[in-house]
């Protein structure tokens, strides 16, 4: 049985979208779901959305990043969660 | 808290993974879905509109008023940001720091201490959250800066033949900038690209949305028909050309309004709504 | 119970999509820090966006941009459904928008109280009406 | 021109905000006569377009020149019409209530809140005009981020309770596009009319999956209104909001999302699938009646006017919720009229309330103590706004609480006539307890009797009435909530009634 791509890059996904909720530190959060935006991409590329991709890797993976990122900076990387 | 909220969740998800059984398989060519409306969509996007990427088509013309209203919505994350953030009142630290150019040096000087003039060229002001000056970094996001930017606009222009489009274009042109302000600092940032300057051109680039469309209507076809536009364009009444400009002159709104609401938010949110001391 | 995971097998896209949502829904139910919830919320709209997307997916055909020939008739069935995507556009810039207002109000808040558990905030509001 | 009033409607308001916005920067002064101006328009507009509605017939207006199925339209019935009057019309009279507010709470950001403002209306306008179910998620997004930012600008706990509403309501509006997108698999299609027709069909009415659209769906519009087990969010992030901004999204958040709901449930699911096949009118009913019934409990139990109020505000979702599931002709009449009288009353107490912590600084209940002396002009008008909601004729909440229990008990649902009497007792008892503070208690009563008793024999006549800017339209308000009950008659024969559509007994 072989496993499609699309296949792993949802486990990837599923697996980071759990990790950046359940890390301790704020920025490792930010930065992993960074990535959980950037395999997103990969899975939707993969499935022909090459517009929707295109926008969550500037988007998700980008923006969204240095705003998460922007707002972790002044406040606290701390939490207790 | 943890277990309820644990028992919602998996609740929840037992039931849409029940209901979700009776959807069509995944990749099923076949299911309404993806025989009711797309294949007009597919088939008549180069007959109407001349542009070969249907998406395109889709989003600036058949559901264009739908994407006008996405583009507000960008700008009213933007106003929401400033509106929420945004403080006139300098609370600029006790202490400020200094960089001595020749020597790369840091000063801090204490409150009531003599400040370096505000056009010194030996003396530049470096944020109090401050990172390690790095030649390498600054000169290659220098560098880069320039390629995304031609890039960014090669994805706005393109976007009627390949995957891209205004939207897309303007993040990356807005975060050309978030670059330079990151690699640099922020003062420096909105000295070249001041804050009035991106809520003014987010407004104006929504503006050039609408105006298009209104522009149509005052041509008397209906709001956001680009047909109206061929007389003005100088093209015979039909002519799916007018379409595709008017598709074009819609990508260059949205590229406008995007970027500069992305920077806009950055800088608030970066600062604190404070614009004077960056990430 | 075989034919449910052969069933899920066809549709392992929505097995994803649900498991995505159901992490966000339980950050923001569960956890008390601000901005995981701010990230299980992005996390819960884009499950969102998976599930349009999968349902455009058709195997083994094309992207949706067809040839440059306005002549040339298109069959429809050889290219992936684009509205959709269209549609996720739209959904992508709508919770990039809520994520930059959900962070500024949230450092609004870290402003006023100091932090950003929420417990801890309760604790204190509560304090200060026993107070007064 | 009469040809695109359904598209100026939208288009007018946008682009002034956009200008708005952008001459906020360069020449201020010049934001609120725009604004005035432009929601003036808007409300002249839906005002002709009610005319154009009743004299020939709803209007279709397709954008971009698509057609139905494959561009997006807009839909402008018996149903919207009127609702598109109420909202235009709350949000020019509360732009003249609130400016002197606006000007004292915003003064270096007014420019932004004015086109955060028309923004919202923007939004607003869009739901109830919109004829296609994705176009409906998009502008309800707009609703919903100028409404954080209006509330989240408020005292105290305001940003808190802003980011809390933010949270369900993105829940909330995420839950509706999924059930769309549910809908858009079954169908294939997105334009509310065309998935009505797919619904008569019968492979699409014993679908699991168009069941399980329904009820995400329903959830979503819920959440976002704020009905009774989802309604946790609202009493804060409405009490805490500035005045200006929580007159402004009160009034019309609920009610707009119940409107889209009726629009939802009679136009794209169709009666005969939500009363007929689905049979969750019961159940309905009876989450509305605990709505009603818990609002009311505890707006009895809150210390300050605006708590109490929006309390208030979830019981009357209930109402319209139950009297929507009844599913007979009186029940959902009951309804699509209480969403125009609902909101002229919640927007007169809200401008009442308003008006007093304008002067006050303070909604306490202690505070109210001899209010009807100094503002006697600000307390008449919340009485009349009161009398409203307890339900006395000739104000136009009695002649739709009327048709709601008709409905309740032609329906046999006993329960659901009982708890609206119930709710109307309850607010009797909440008002006339203010009104005995506030007309028979002297004003610092309480410590300190020889003290203030001295102090405020000077203070006791002496009137601290609101500006004039607030007390005329409060007072319009005012007189508005009679004119609707004496018209409720050619309301519903002309209006209401054409919009049920046929087959509801």
């Amino acid at each position: 049985m072989s496993l499609p791509i699309d296949f792993i890059v949802l486990a990837l996904v599923v697996i980071c979208g759990i990790v950046a909720i359940s890390v301790k530190d704020l920025m490792a959060a930010a930065i992993v779901f960074s990535a959980y935006s950037f395999l997103m991409c990969l899975s939707w590329a993969v499935m022909g959305a090459v517009d929707v991709a295109f926008t969550e890797a500037t988007v998700g993976a980008g923006v969204s990043t240095v705003f998460c990122v922007a707002a972790v900076f002044h406040s606290t990387r701390r939490t207790k969660d | 808290m943890k277990i309820t909220g644990l028992l919602t969740v998996i609740i929840c998800g037992a039931l849409l993974t029940y209901y979700a059984m009776d959807f069509p398989d995944f990749g099923d060519g076949r299911s309404p879905a993806n025989t009711y409306l797309s294949p007009h969509f597919l088939e008549n996007t180069m007959h109407d509109a001349h542009v070969p990427n249907s998406v395109t088509t889709i989003l600036a013309d058949y559901r264009g008023y739908d994407t006008m209203y996405e583009t507000t919505v960008v700008l009213t994350a933007g106003l929401a940001c400033f509106f929420l953030l945004r403080r006139k009142e300098s609370t600029s630290p006790p202490a400020r720091f200094f960089r001595h150019v020749p020597t790369g040096l840091t000063l801090r000087i204490e409150e009531g201490g003599k400040l370096p003039a505000e056009n010194s060229k030996v003396f530049t002001r470096i944020d109090s959250l401050w990172a390690p000056d790095s030649l390498i970094i600054r000169n290659t996001c220098r560098l880069i800066i320039a390629f995304v930017q031609l890039f960014a606009l090669y994805v706005v222009a393109h976007g009627h033949y390949s995957p891209g489009g205004g939207f897309q274009g303007g993040v990356l042109l807005g975060s050309s900038i978030i670059l330079f302000s990151i690699s640099n600092d922020l003062r420096r940032t909105l000295k070249r690209f001041r804050e009035k300057t991106a809520a003014v051109l987010g407004a104006i680039g929504v503006l050039i949305y609408s105006g298009t469309g209104f522009v149509c209507l005052l041509m008397g076809a209906h709001f956001l028909n680009y047909e109206a536009l061929s007389p003005l364009l100088g093209l015979k009444t039909g002519d799916p050309m007018a379409r595709s400009h008017g598709i074009f002159s819609v990508e260059i709104g949205v590229a406008f309004a995007v970027m500069s609401v992305m920077i806009w938010i950055y800088y608030n949110l970066s600062s604190a709504g404070k614009h004077d001391e960056g990430l | 119970m075989e034919q449910i995971f052969t069933a899920m097998g066809a549709k392992y896209n929505y097995v994803a999509y649900i498991i995505l949502m159901m992490v966000g829904l339980y950050a923001m139910i569960v956890k008390s820090n601000l901005v995981k919830k701010i990230i299980g919320m992005s996390i819960f709209q884009t499950s969102i966006i998976l599930f349009y997307v999968s349902t455009a997916y058709k195997t083994g055909k094309t992207i949706p941009i067809v040839p440059y020939d306005a002549h040339a008739a298109v069959q429809a069935a050889d290219f992936i459904n684009p509205l959709p995507h269209v549609l996720m556009l739209t959904a992508i810039v709508v919770s990039v928008a809520t994520l930059g207002v959900a962070l500024a109000l949230a450092m609004k808040i870290y402003r006023q109280y100091g932090t950003l558990e929420e417990d801890d905030i309760h604790e204190d509001l509560r304090s200060e009406e026993g107070k007064s | 021109m009469i040809r695109h009033l359904p598209a100026l409607l939208v288009i007018v308001p946008l682009l002034t905000a956009l200008t708005v916005s952008a001459l906020s920067w360069v020449a201020p002064r010049l934001c609120l006569p725009l604004t005035f101006g432009c929601i003036g328009a808007s409300l002249a507009s839906s005002i002709g377009i009610l005319v154009e509605v009743i004299k020939s017939g709803p209007v279709v207006y397709t954008m971009g020149g698509w057609s139905a199925p494959v561009g997006i339209v807009y839909v402008i019935d018996y149903l919207s019409a009127p609702v598109l009057v109420v909202v235009t019309a709350v949000a020019l009279i509360n732009l003249i209530a609130s400016s002197k507010q606006i000007d004292r709470d915003f003064s270096d950001k007014k420019g932004t809140f004015y086109t955060l403002y028309i923004l919202f209306v923007t939004g607003m306008v869009g739901i109830v005009a919109t004829g296609d179910a994705f176009n409906l998620y998009v502008l309800l997004e707009i609703a919903a981020l100028t409404g954080y930012s209006l509330i989240g600008i408020g005292h105290e706990r305001a940003p808190l309770s802003s980011l809390n509403y933010l949270f369900i309501g993105t829940i909330g509006a995420s839950f509706y596009l999924l059930g769309v997108g549910y809908l858009y698999i079954a169908t294939g299609s997105l334009n509310m009319a065309d998935l009505a027709r797919f619904m008569a069909m019968p492979e699409h009415g014993t679908s699991t999956m168009v069941m399980f659209a329904f009820i995400i769906c329903m959830t979503g519009l819920f959440i976002k209104m704020g009905l009774f087990p989802l309604h946790g969010w609202l009493p804060n992030a409405y009490s805490y909001a500035s005045p200006a901004s929580s007159a402004l999204v009160a009034p019309l958040t609920t009610k707009v999302m119940i409107y889209a709901m009726i629009r939802v449930g009679l136009y794209v699911f169709t009666p005969a699938y939500v009363f007929g096949r689905l049979q969750v009118g019961g159940a309905m009913v009876w989450i509305a009646v605990a709505a009603i019934v818990f609002g009311s409990l505890l707006a009895l139990a809150q210390k300050s006017l605006f708590k109490m109020l929006t309390y208030i505000v979830i019981a009357e979702v209930g109402y319209m919720v139950g009297g929507f599931f009844l599913g007979n002709r009186m029940g959902i009449t009951g309804s699509a009229l209480h969403i125009i009288n609902d909101a002229a009353m919640t927007l007169c107490l809200f401008l009442a309330a308003g008006a007093i912590t304008y002067r006050t600084k303070s909604d306490d209940f202690k505070d109210l103590k001899g209010l009807f002396h100094q503002m006697p002009f600000t307390m008449t008008a919340f009485t009349v706004g009161a009398l409203a909601v307890i339900g006395v004729p000739p104000t136009c909440g009695f002649f739709s609480k009327w048709y709601l229990i008709i409905g309740g008990i032609q329906a046999g649902h006993y329960g659901y006539a009982a708890a609206l009497i119930f709710s109307s007792l309850v607010n009797a008892v909440l008002f006339f307890r203010i009104f005995e503070t506030a007309y028979f208690d002297q004003p610092g009563d309480g410590k300190g009797h020889h003290h203030g008793h001295h102090k405020h024999h000077k203070h006791k006549n002496k009137m601290v009435e609101a500006p004039v800017s607030m007390i005329v339209p409060l007072m319009i308000t005012a007189l508005g909530l009679i004119a609707l009950g004496i018209y409720t008659g050619d309301i519903v024969t002309h209006v209401i009634q054409a919009a049920i559509p046929g087959g509801i007994a």
